[in-house]
């Protein structure tokens, strides 16, 4: 039994947090979370240099590392940093052409920088449901068309490719009868719209009509089980990120808390604001055991790991609030101003649990898997 | 114990139902009820049509201009007016400055102000706040010097809402450098136009400008505009933070905004069934729609005390609590309910004038933005932990 | 609108607590308490002669007062004083005899103290259901014969007379088909098993086996509105004495932090137990109106009425948990011992909640009621 | 990051596991799970058992008989003897005194001693709060006067976990009154057999007799009962405190009472349905389940960094504070599992001799009792509010 990270994981992250440090702060957050790109070619190309992406895949699909706990490393850093680049989306379709194989290239170009792939998962109507997937994938002679609109789909406007899933067969919210495809965001018939995100990132909704696509553009074969695995992969991204951010917050808090003075005293003299914020500092040791906890159970086999990961998701969505809400409250006016860093992470910690599932959704999950058990 | 209003006030009720159908402007109705934000006109406009009618200074005596309202009538009135859509009024002159000048002013100034007030001649901002007295308003060190017929002020003031449109600040400035705290404070009406005074934006976490820091550099305020006595000015604010707290729990403006979000939950989907169907999310509905109920009654129960003469107690600390706790509870469930629309957010399309189409649902564009607006509401009049000491004393802790 | 108590109520209140405060108090309560009887006649006598049973009822059935704010005044009292004599069996049953009619002179005999009777209208596998009866009533000549058995019925021991629900048609959970029966304890195949209960009052399990009746013994037609009815005044009695309960606990709670010196102050002085204190009196505040409200909705039709007695049960029974437990904990270990009222109030709050239905099932009650709205 | 055990450890567990199935008396066990009374045989029975094996003082160095092993080793034995339903060790002897005498006792108390309570000759109870010393334990005030070779002791404990038991116990008592209130504190052992001592009984909110008040009345104590040195009692009494917490989140207990937790639910019917299958009880049952396998994790990662060196921070007072949280939790769900069956009580149904039927459910006799008893866990063990502190400390507040 070791919670140390392995010397690897620990200079990787060393790395990442000396180089943000450096070349990335709240001053470059605020420039590119106002741009309308969203994103910073510089610092993306710096993270790859790196080998941030590298590290969410395997040796054999191009990448030199590709555990749960190399993600978990690599997304702890961004979420402790406020890193809004194209990770999240790199990660989930990244992960899906892994598994499947035969997309070495595309890979490669993903490890190298040098092309932006995203995932396009949900649907406007299916909230959080990767099964409820009404775009429709329809045989034309070799290829396939697509009809359909895909919601929030995290850096759409960076991404020359999108890993769409669509329905081939079954009813609108069967697990079977789901494929997934490789679309060109340039393809005719792609309408892209690329918004910001209320926590400084950017995503889009992505509609479909009648696209055409050759027969290569397929990925795989029946795809809800890689979705499904993408997602956890994603979530042990997302968990580990959540905690790097809930650290930040933890320590600006504390730092107010032991700085600002009121009636004669630094605030965090105060004895009800130290034991909430003794309840905060626990909470937060139990998300980050939650998101250790995911990380553990990815490779396992899929209830074991799909409970895990819908606990943590559950967790962190839970504590991820508590932590947003008590470190503005426990900052006062100051929390609510923008030019502060601590508001901009509450706000990332609340947006990961519009992300994957939110709190209700994985608690459904956890207790039905249990049911299943 | 007779918990429906008498026939009078439900006349009442149906009188202003009846006139807030008739007066209340479309386009403002509309801006509340869909998020969008109002401009320094919307304001004026909705004063002007309760100056009108005589309802704007709903708790000023008649002589002064009020309407001669019972607790129980300005309860109704800011509850019928929150669930029609009508913007909460701009309390720093109606609310806030008038009452203490009621109080305490010299009868030159009453003769000046409150007509300005009341006919929206004046704009009136609040100068309380300073960065380093936030809970603890009494450690501010904004300092007026006399100088012949005038006080020279300098220092800096901030949180102040609404500043930007303003033509006037009452002001909290220490006088008495050497007296104990609460001693040396003095409160003076100031012209926003004087030399010296600076008005700087303070973007909110949500890319808003509502509040400002206001400084002083050298602004030189005639000593007729000190209201009371010099360096008695901390029992005028306490006056004020005190004397208005009728509608201090915002019951009306809650049940809309759970109206809203019920409206919202059930139009969204969660495995193809309406997410009000959703137990755990009906769960948490349920919960805030009981508490909500739970406290309109302890509020008309505090209002009834209190039309009957009872002193004040704990009461308004326990509203203000408990109020603010359930708004953000409802902007937070609110939020949730948009699932992953929550995330998108284009500031433009907080404004009425814009065409674009919206992202997602069409009621998606303000509800994250107003969930974080909202964290403020535990923060500031007294945050909730100064309240919750308050109540401890009224304990006798 | 006027939240004052009428005068008579306010007087009725006033005596109650005064007779109580004068012949009733915390060793009464632990002799009465630790008896196996779990009454104290002398006490009951009293209680009957202040009108705290004709309170409960209409002038038209024998009693002299019968609205929802003299049960609630009643209950308050009781509440306040931790009282456990058969108020709770003879208001539920009373009501039903009441709105059917045709039973003066047994209600007289309830109302002047002269004989007791009980509810039972819930069985071992129903838990809070009253819908759930799978005790049999079937047709025998002109009687019935009745098997079955009854959980958990309130004084059951103390009562002469039982008010039984049987199933006379349908499934085992049809709201139709259910019968009322006035069952003697002491009929043939009656058995029953009295116990004391954890805080200190007296149920009983009821057994039926080939209990014979006569015509007469059924009570009004198809029964599962009137036992509806009785149970939402059931709530509206508990809400009052939860709410009576809670303020004693309250005050006994600020008694001890003002009193109690650790680290050379009163523990009342230390903020975070200040805050903890100012969170439940706002708690307490909110059950009184959710008390109020369902005192207020028992005469109202039967969707409002229904859906404020849930509201107020739930309410109750979360806050009950709260005063409850936060009592106890602000006392420290004090808080834990028999020999304070103090916890016997904590725990009669809590068994509350497991009486008439429990927070969880009124709050997905009230859920549905809104649904079918 | 490795989060399995060592394949070392995963033998060492074995072990455990074999030696408790083949070990640990099944009336013992069947008691424990059933929430019925232990005897002090049943205890004694235990410890014998244990002791025989070497196991009872696990954390003792093995020079005086304890099993040398890791942290890891022990918390593996804690909790696997939990889920096996072994009794808790009464911590009294072994795994507070022991620790005390082993660093800071005379080679002679420890010759005389030490083994004693491994072979069970003195049960030992605890001497430390008073009335008037609760979360303040400093502010104790139980009087020793020398006088020739023997204190006099004079005053009154309480809390006294087990006392009515026990042969022997550790006080702590005021020796120098002048001093300030931690430095005039020493550490004696008092044989209960001494004339002028009385033990009553304190009855629980439950009717249980488990704690006790010790009143000392000219208790001569001989001065070869004094622990280390005179007035320096507090350095011993805090090292106890803070020795051995390894199991202070008690996750083997709390799994083991979700797991009866989880059968009383699967039996119990909602609507004709298992009352898991409520989802208002599922989602209690859920978030309790999530929250316990987080604080497993939680207290293995502080295990480990204990095993790996790093100092004790405010982690055991986190896993104090969550694992009772957590504790409560799941009696709280226990007994609303139970619905109407959780009033009745008979006090009798505890003992395992009891031949009565049972009332409703035949697991539901202790359920509402233990609920009430485990109370307790936040308040005992130096409160969750002391702990609190002590975090808040430790993060620099």
């Amino acid at each position: 039994m070791n919670f140390e990270p392995t010397d690897d994981r620990r200079m990787l992250g060393d790395s990442l947090n000396r180089y943000l440090g450096d070349r990335w702060g709240f001053e470059a957050w605020k420039r590119v979370a106002a741009s309308d790109a969203g994103h910073d070619p510089a610092i993306w190309a710096g993270l790859v240099e790196l080998g941030a992406v590298g590290a969410l895949f395997t040796e054999e699909s191009g990448g030199f590392a590709g555990g749960a706990f190399d993600i978990h490393a690599v997304f702890h850093a961004l979420g402790r940093n406020l890193v809004v680049e194209p990770f999240l989306g790199t990660l989930l379709a990244g992960r899906v052409l892994a598994a499947e194989g035969g997309h070495e290239t595309m890979l490669a170009s993903m490890i190298d920088g040098s092309e932006i792939v995203t995932a396009a998962f949900y649907e406007p109507q299916g909230r959080y449901d990767i099964a409820d997937v009404t775009t429709r994938a329809v045989r034309d002679g070799e290829g396939w068309v697509l009809d359909g609109a895909k919601s929030v789909v995290p850096s759409l406007g960076l991404a020359g490719t999108v890993l769409v899933s669509a329905r081939i067969d079954g009813d609108a919210t069967a697990t079977d009868g789901i494929g997934l495809f490789l679309v060109p965001s340039d393809a005719a018939g792609v309408e892209i719209r690329d918004y910001g995100l209320i926590d400084g990132g950017r995503g889009g909704d992505l509609t479909l009509r009648g696209v055409r696509l050759d027969a290569g553009s397929r990925v795989g074969g029946a795809a809800h089980a890689a979705i499904e695995d993408a997602v956890a992969a994603g979530i042990v991204a997302l968990a580990a990120e959540a905690v790097g951010a809930m650290g930040f917050c933890r320590d600006a808090t504390l730092d107010y808390l032991r700085t600002r003075v009121q009636f004669g005293m630094p605030i965090g003299k105060f004895q009800a604001l130290q034991h909430r914020m003794a309840t905060l500092a626990i909470e937060i040791e139990q998300a980050s055991s939650a998101a250790i906890n995911a990380a553990a159970a990815l490779d396992q086999p899929r209830h074991a790991r799909e409970r895990a990961i819908s606990a943590a998701k559950f967790t962190i969505g839970r504590v991820g609030a508590l932590v947003a809400e008590e470190s503005i409250h426990l900052h006062g006016g100051i929390g609510m101003t923008w030019e502060l860093p601590l508001p901009h992470y509450a706000k990332r910690l609340i947006m990961i649990d519009h992300m994957l599932g939110d709190e209700d959704h994985h608690l459904g999950r956890y207790i039905a898997l249990g049911a299943a058990a | 114990m007779e918990l429906n209003f008498t026939p009078d006030e439900e006349a009442f009720r149906a009188e202003v139902r009846t006139f807030l159908a008739e007066k209340l402007p479309r386009h403002i109705v509309d801006k509340v009820n869909s998020g969008k934000r109002l401009t320094k006109q919307d304001h004026e406009e909705f004063h002007a049509i309760l100056n009108a009618r005589g309802w704007l200074a709903s708790h000023w005596p008649e002589q002064y201009g009020g309407p001669g309202w019972s607790v129980v009538q300005r309860y109704i009135f800011d509850y019928e007016s929150a669930l029609a859509g009508a913007p909460r009024i701009v309390p720093f002159g109606v609310s806030m400055l008038g009452p203490v000048l009621i109080k305490y002013g010299t009868e030159a100034q009453k003769a000046h102000y409150l007509p300005r007030i009341l006919d929206g001649s004046d704009w009136w901002c609040q100068g309380y706040s300073e960065p380093g007295s936030g809970s603890d308003l009494a450690s501010l060190r904004t300092s007026a010097v006399r100088d012949g017929d005038a006080y020279v002020v300098n220092g800096q003031k901030t949180w102040t809402t609404l500043g930007q449109h303003a033509d006037m600040i009452f002001c909290l400035v220490r006088t008495d450098p050497k007296a104990k705290k609460q001693e040396g404070i003095s409160f003076l009406l100031i012209d926003m136009k004087s030399p010296g005074i600076e008005v700087r934006p303070i973007i909110t976490l949500d890319g808003e400008h509502e509040v400002n820091e206001v400084f002083f550099t050298d602004v030189r305020v005639p000593v007729a505009n000190l209201v009371g006595e010099e360096n008695k000015g901390w029992t005028y604010a306490k006056y004020l933070l005190t004397y208005e707290r009728t509608n201090i729990a915002g019951v009306g403006g809650s049940i809309a905004a759970l109206d809203w979000l019920r409206q919202i939950a059930g139009k969204q989907k969660k495995s193809g069934r309406p997410l009000t169907e959703d137990p755990f999310f009906a769960a948490r509905l349920a919960r805030i729609e009981i508490d909500l109920d739970n406290m309109k009654t302890t509020n008309l129960r505090v209002l009834a005390a209190a039309a009957h003469g009872a002193p004040a107690g704990p009461e308004s600390s326990m509203l203000k609590v408990r109020g603010t706790e359930i708004r953000q509870e409802i902007s937070s469930l609110t939020r949730r309910a948009l699932g992953p629309y929550a995330q998108p957010f284009v500031s433009e399309a907080l404004d009425a004038e814009h065409n674009g189409e919206s992202i997602g649902p069409d009621y998606a564009a303000p509800v994250a933005a107003e969930y974080f607006n909202n964290r403020k509401l535990s923060i500031f009049g007294g945050s909730n932990e100064i309240q919750r000491t308050i109540i401890a004393g009224a304990l006798g802790l």
